[in-house]
C-alpha cells in the first residue's frame, strides 16, 4: 500500500477528476451552443457518454483496450470487470501508481472521447438509440484504436517494426481527438441534418454557458494532457506549461483570423482555445514552448478555416467536433512529428531531421481517420435502420429536452 | 390606423421580418410568446410528479399600419409564416385610435 | 516542516478545496431546482453554510468533535480556536499530514453537511433564523455524531467493545448524509410545506444550473471519498475508482428505473449520480469496484423510489436531501457491511461471512439517524417559536431572493 | 527527472490549474454583474487577458519579472522566449520543483492581475484597443512590481537594506491586489463613467453567474495562496486553513454590516468573501489562523466601506476591483506587518514587537501603490489618445455582447 | 370578435388555463409580463444604492372570442384568478375587427 | 377607457414610471419586447454565417385610463420618454370595451 509514490499518485487522481469534470465541461460547451429547447439534451449526451462509457470500460472496456493483446487487434479478456487487478498491484509499465489509479484515468478519456462525438447528433438525436450507439461506439471504435496506440496493438508495434519508431500520441491527439472528431464527420453524414438548418436561425442561446463549459474544458486539460505523464515530475510541468500556451496561442490566432472576416466572438475565441488544446495534446510532452506557441497559433487558424469549409459546404456537423477536435488532433498530430524535440521528451522530429518519426505520426493519423470514420459510418446507419437514430420531426420540432426527457431548461411563467 | 398582431412561428420570423421590410413595412414591435391553437399535450415531469405543458414558443408581431395598407400586410404575413401545418398561427386587427411619435410628440394619422 | 509525506498532503489540499468548491456546487445543484424567485436563496444558504460552519469549526467545533473525548459524547475544549495545534505538527492518528491540514479537510465536510440539510426549507427560510439554527445544528448534531463515529466517541467504543468490530464510515455515510438527510426530513416536517405547495406549479427553474451543480459534486466527491484515505495511496485510487463506478451506475439506474413511469429527465441522472455518490461514501475503500456498481444501482433505484414515496405522502422536504442522502446513506452504510472486502480495505462483510460489521452497520446508522431526527426537530420548534424559522406569508409570495436579500436573480428590463 | 519532488510538483501544477480557472472564474463574477448586453464582452475580457499575458510572459514577461535584474528595476532579457530553462533544471530558489513549474504558475499570476483591472472598464472597453493596453499594462506595471518584489528587485533588497527585513508578500497581495486594485482606479478615472451611470439602472443581470464566478474564485485561491508555498508542506496546509478562515470572517463581516443599512444580499457574500481572500493573500504563510478570522473580518467590513464610499463619490470604478481589491490588498499587506508570527512563517511583525517589519509593509505597498496609478494613468492616457480606450457612444448604447463581438449572449426568440 | 386581455397571478395560471380549456376555450396566447396594481414597494440594493422594484410578475392571457363568447370566457377566468387578495388582476375586453388562420388565409369573422 | 401602449427606452422606463405615478397612474402593466423603428442594421455572426438582428430592447408599457386621463398619460409618457434621437419609441391608444377588476369581479367602466 506505502509503495507507491505519493506524488505522482495524487497528481494522476487529481488529473483524473479534473478528466470528467471537463467531460460535463464539453456538456455546458456544446449546450450553450444549441438552441434553448435543446439544452438539456445536449448537456445530457455528454453526461451520459460518461456513465455509460465508465460502466463500460470497468465491465470490458479496459481489458480490450489495455488487457494482453489479441493478434495486436485487440485487448483479451484478462482485465473484464477489473478482476485479477488488485488494490496494491502497481500499473502496468508505472511502478509509480497504483493499478486502479490507471484505469480510472483512462476511463475518463474514453468517456470524453463519445462526449466529443455527440457534436454530430445535436439537436436530434433519439436518447434511447444513442445508448445502444454509444456503447457500440466505444466498444468498436474507441477501444480499439487505444489499444493499437497505446494497448501495444499492432498499430504501435508494426510501425515500430517498419519504420524503427513508434508513432508517439502524448495525451490522445490520435486516440481521443482524431477518433472522435473523424467519427462526428461520418456520423453526421448518416443522421443528416437538422430540420430548417441552413434555413432557421440556429444561433447559440446561451454563450455565457460556453463560456463556463470552456473554462472548464481548459482547467480539466491540464490534467488530461499533463496528467498523461502518469507521473508529477518534469515533463508533466513542461505538458502543462505547452497546454497553457498552446490554448492561449489557439485562442488568440483564432480570435484575429475570424476578425478578418467578421466581428471578433466570444466563441472563436473558446474554440481557438479548444482548437490550441486539441493540436498539444499528442505533443504536450515532446515539444518546447516555442513550439507550442505555433502549434497552437497554426491549430487556431486552421480550425477556424475547417469550420468555415464545412459551412460553405453545407455540413451540418452541428459543433464543430470535426473542425476542431478531427483537424485540430490530425494537425497536433502530424506537428509532434515535426517539433519533437529529443532534449524535452526524448524523441526527436522532423526539425531534428528525423523523418521516420514524421512518417509514423502520418500513417498513424491515416490508419485511425480511416478506420473511425468508416466503422462510425456503418454503425450508425445499422442503428438507424434497427432503432432510429433520430427523432421524429415532430419531437425535434417541439425539441429534444421536452420529447426526450420530458423537462423544460428554463421554467416560464414562474 | 389599425394594429396588426400576428402570432407566427418563430423560425418564420425571419422570412417574414425580411418580407414586411422589403414591401416598407419597417416598423414593428416584436415579444416572445407561448401559444396554444389546435397543437397540444406535451407532458413534462418533475421528481414523480407530472405537468401537462401544451403552450409552445411563438412569436408575436405588433405593426401599427393605415387602414390602408392593412390588407397588403396582412397578405405578406400569411404567405410568409404559413406552413400549411397546424401552428402556423394567427392574426389579429385592432383599431387604434392614435399613434404618436414620441420623439417628435407629433401625432401620426 | 520537512518531514510531512508531500503527496498525501498535496492530495489532502487538493481534496479540501474541492469539498469547498462542492459545497458551493450543492447551492447551484438545489438552486437550479426551485423558482426563479428563490434561486439567490438558495445558492446562499449554501454559501452560507459553508461560512457559518467553517467558523464555528474553527472556534469550537473542530474541538468538539475531535478534541479528547468527555465521556465518550463531545470532545474536550483542548482545541478551541485551534489552540494547541503548531503548524508543524503531525494529524492525529496521520503523521503523513499536518494537524492543520486534517482540520481544514474536516472543516468542508461538517460544512456541506449543513449545506444539504437546507433542503429542507427551501423557498421558505427566514435568513435571519437560519443563521441562528445553522450554528445550533452544526453545533448540536454535527458535531456529536462526528465525535461518535470518527472522533473516538462511544459509538464507536461502543460497538467495538460489544460486536468487536467498529462501524465502518470511510468518507462520512453516515456522519455527512444520514446525519443531514434525516434531519432534512425532521426540519421539513416542522417547518411545513411551502404555500401552494402541490397545487401550484414548482418546476425548477434552470435545470443547467442544476447540472453545472451536478457536475461541481461529482468533482469534489472525488476528494471527498478519495481525499479521506487521507493520503494519495492504493486505497485512495480504489476509493477514486468505486466512487466513480458507483456515481455512474447510479445515474444510469434511476434513469432506466424512472423511464418505466415517465420521460428520462437530466434531473434524474443528476439525481441518479449523487445517489450512487452518496452511497458509495462510507464503502469507498472498503468495497471492489463491482460491488460499487452494485451499490451506486441500487441507490438509484432506491433512492427514486423513495422519493416517489416522498411525493406520495405529500412530504415536501423540497430537494430531497432525505430521499437522496438519507435513504441512500442509510443503505451506503448497510451496504458497507455486506460488500466490505478484507482485500480491499482491511475489513470483511456480510458476504465474507463477517455478521458482526453487518450488525455494527446498522446499529450505526440507526443511532445516528434517531439522534438526528429529534434534536433537529426540537432545535426547529425552539427557534421557530422564539425567532421563526419561516419568512411571512407575503415575503414568501414575493420571493426571498428579494424579501430576504433585496436582489433579483436575472434583471429585468435591461 | 525524477529528482525533484512530486508531491511538492503535483501541488504546485494543480495549484497552477487552479488559478487559471480562477481567472475565468473572475470573467463569471464580473460577468454576472454587467448588464444583459454586456456579459460577453466582460467575459471576454478576462479570457482575453489570460491569453494574452500567457503569451507575454512567455515571450518577455518572465523574464522581465524573474530574469537576473538590471540595476534593480527589471529582469533582464536571459530567459526571453524560455530559452535556456532546460525540462529538468529545477527553479530558482525551489530546488523541489522543475523551473518550468514555476514558470507557468507564475504565468497564471500575472494572467488574473490583468483580467482584475478590466473592472475599471466594464461596459465601455474598445476590444481592439484592450488588446494593445493588456499587454503594454503587463509590461510596464505588473512585469516591474513583480520583479521588485519577488524576483529580487530594487524594493526587496533596498528595505531589507534600509530596515533590515525584506516586505512580505506571501502570494501576491501587493503585486497582484494592490497593484491591480489601485490601476483599476486609475483606469476608471481615464476612461471616465458609463453613459447613464448614476442615472439609468444598472443592476446586475445575473447574480447566479457572479456567484458561479466566486466558487470558482474561492476554489482557485486555494491554489494561489496555499500553492504559493511552493511545495506541499505544512505552510501550504496553514495557508489553506488561513485562506478559507479570512475568507469565511469576510463574508460574514459584509454580509452583516451591509445589513446594517440593506438586505444582505448574495453579492455581499461573495464580495466579502473575496475581500477576506485578498486580505490573507499577502499574509497566509504567516500569521495564524485567528489572525486570519481577524484579518478577513476587517477586511470585509473595510471593503464594504470602501465600496460605499467610491459610489458615493460618484465613481464609476464599475466592478470594485478597487474596494475590494485595491483596498483589501493594502489592508492585507499592512496586516501581514501586523500579525506575522515567528512561529508560522519565520517573520514576526508588529504584535511580537517588529517595528520594522510594519514599516517594510507600508513602504512597500506605498511604493506599489504609487507606481501602479502613476503608469497606468498614463498609460490610459496615451492609449486613449491614439487607439481611443472607449467604444463609440452609439456602440455602447447598443452594448458591448454585439458591437464588439457580434454575439448576444442569450438568444432571443428560440 | 373581441380579445380578452387578462392578467394574473402565475400560480392561476394553470387553473385558469385548465377552466378554458374544459369550457371549450382551447385557443390562447400567453406572455409573461411584469405589473402594478395596488400591491407597490418592493426594494432592492446593488452596491449601495437602492433601486425600487414594485412589479411584480404576472402572466397575461389573451383569447379571442366571439362576441357572444365573452361574457362566458370573463366568467371563467374571474372565477378561477380570483383570490380575494390585491394583485389578482384586471381583465381588458378589446374590439377586434378581424381574425385570420394563417394556415388557411381563412378569415375567422 | 383607452389603453396606452407605449413603447419607450429601456433605460428611460424607471423615469417614465416615476413621472406617471407622481401623477396618479398607479396601475401599469410592462413587457420587455423587442423593436425596430428607424434604427437598423446591428449585425451578428455565428460561426461563419451571419445573422442581421436589428431588432432592439425596447419596453412596452400598458395602461388602462378612463378616456378623460388619455391626454394627461399619453403627455407624462412622451415628456418623461423623450431623448430626441431616434428609437425613442412610439405610442398608440387603443380602444377599450370594458375593464374588469378580478379581485371583486366589479366592472370598471
Ligand atoms: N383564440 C385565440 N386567441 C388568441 N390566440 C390564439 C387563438 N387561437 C390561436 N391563437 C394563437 O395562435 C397560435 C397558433 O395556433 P394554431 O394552432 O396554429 O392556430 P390554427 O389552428 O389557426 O392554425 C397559438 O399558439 C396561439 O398563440
Ligand atoms: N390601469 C391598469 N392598466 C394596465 N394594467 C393594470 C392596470 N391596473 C392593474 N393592472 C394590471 O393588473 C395587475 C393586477 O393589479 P392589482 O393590484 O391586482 O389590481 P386590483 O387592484 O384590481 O386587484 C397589475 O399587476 C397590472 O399588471
Ligand atoms: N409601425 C410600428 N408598429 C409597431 N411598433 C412600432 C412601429 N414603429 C415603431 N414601433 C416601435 O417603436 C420603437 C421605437 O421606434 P423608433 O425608431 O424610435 O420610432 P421613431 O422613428 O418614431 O422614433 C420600435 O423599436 C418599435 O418597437
Amino acid at each position: 500500500m506505502g509503495d507507491f509514490n505519493t506524488g505522482d499518485t495524487a497528481w494522476v487522481l487529481m488529473a483524473t477528476s479534473m478528466v470528467v469534470l471537463m467531460t460535463m465541461g464539453l456538456g455546458f460547451f456544446y449546450g450553450g451552443m444549441v438552441r434553448r429547447k435543446n439544452v438539456v439534451s445536449m448537456i445530457s449526451l455528454s453526461f451520459i457518454s460518461m456513465v455509460l462509457v465508465s460502466i463500460q470500460w470497468i465491465i470490458i472496456g479496459y481489458t480490450l483496450s489495455f488487457g494482453p493483446s489479441v493478434l495486436g487487434f485487440m485487448g483479451g479478456l484478462k482485465y473484464a470487470l477489473l478482476h485479477g487487478i488488485s488494490v496494491s498491484q502497481p500499473a502496468p509499465g508505472a511502478e509509480n501508481l497504483p493499478h486502479l489509479a490507471f484505469v480510472v484515468f483512462q476511463a475518463a478519456f474514453a468517456a470524453i472521447t463519445l462526449a466529443i462525438v455527440t457534436s454530430a447528433v445535436a439537436e436530434r438525436a433519439k436518447l434511447s438509440a444513442f445508448l445502444v450507439f454509444g456503447v457500440l461506439w466505444t466498444t468498436l471504435v474507441y477501444d480499439p484504436v487505444a489499444h493499437w496506440v497505446w494497448g501495444g496493438g499492432w498499430l504501435h508495434t508494426w510501425l515500430h517494426h517498419v519504420l524503427g519508431v513508434a508513432p508517439l500520441d502524448f495525451a490522445g491527439g490520435t486516440v481521443v481527438h482524431v477518433t472522435s472528431g473523424f467519427s462526428a464527420l461520418a456520423l453526421a453524414l448518416a443522421i443528416g441534418k437538422r430540420i430548417g438548418y441552413g434555413e432557421y436561425s440556429m444561433v447559440p442561446h446561451n454563450i455565457p454557458l460556453t463560456l463556463i463549459g470552456a473554462a472548464l474544458l481548459w482547467f480539466g486539460w491540464f490534467g488530461f494532457n499533463a496528467g498523461s505523464a502518469l507521473a508529477a515530475n518534469a515533463s508533466a510541468a513542461n505538458a502543462l506549461l505547452t497546454t497553457h500556451a498552446a490554448a492561449s496561442a489557439g485562442a488568440l490566432a483564432w480570435l484575429l483570423a475570424s476578425w478578418l472576416r467578421e466581428k471578433p466572438g466570444a466563441l472563436g475565441l473558446a474554440s481557438g482555445a479548444v482548437a490550441g488544446l486539441v493540436a498539444i495534446t499528442p505533443a504536450a510532452g515532446y515539444v518546447d514552448v516555442d513550439s507550442a506557441l505555433v502549434i497552437g497559433a497554426v491549430a487556431g487558424v486552421a480550425c477556424y478555416a475547417a469550420m468555415l469549409y464545412r459551412v460553405a459546404r453545407g455540413l451540418d456537423e452541428s459543433l464543430d467536433a470535426w473542425a476542431v477536435h478531427g483537424m485540430g488532433g490530425l494537425w497536433g498530430a502530424i506537428a509532434t512529428g515535426i517539433f519533437a524535440r529529443r532534449g524535452v521528451g526524448g524523441a526527436a522530429g522532423l526539425i531534428e531531421g528525423n523523418i521516420a518519426q514524421f512518417a509514423a505520426q502520418v500513417v498513424d493519423v491515416a490508419v485511425t481517420l480511416a478506420y473511425s470514420m468508416a466503422v462510425t459510418y456503418v454503425l450508425a446507419k445499422i442503428v438507424d435502420r434497427t432503432l432510429g437514430l433520430r427523432v421524429t420531426q415532430t419531437e425535434e420540432y417541439i425539441g429534444l429536452d421536452v420529447s426526450q426527457h420530458g423537462e423544460e431548461a428554463y421554467a416560464w411563467g414562474g | 390606423m389599425k394594429k396588426i398582431e400576428a402570432i407566427i412561428r418563430p423560425e418564420k420570423f425571419e422570412q417574414v421580418k425580411r418580407a414586411l421590410e422589403e414591401n416598407g413595412f419597417i416598423g414593428m414591435t416584436v415579444t416572445e410568446v407561448r401559444g396554444r391553437g389546435e397543437q397540444r399535450g406535451v407532458k413534462l415531469q418533475f421528481r414523480g410528479r407530472t405537468i401537462t405543458v401544451d403552450l409552445l414558443t411563438k412569436i408575436k408581431i405588433e405593426i401599427v399600419v393605415p387602414d390602408e395598407d392593412v390588407e397588403k400586410a396582412t397578405k405578406i404575413i400569411v404567405e410568409n409564416a404559413r406552413t400549411g401545418r397546424p401552428g402556423d398561427g394567427r392574426i389579429f386587427i385592432i383599431p387604434v385610435e392614435k399613434s404618436i411619435r414620441i420623439r417628435t410628440g407629433e401625432v401620426l394619422e
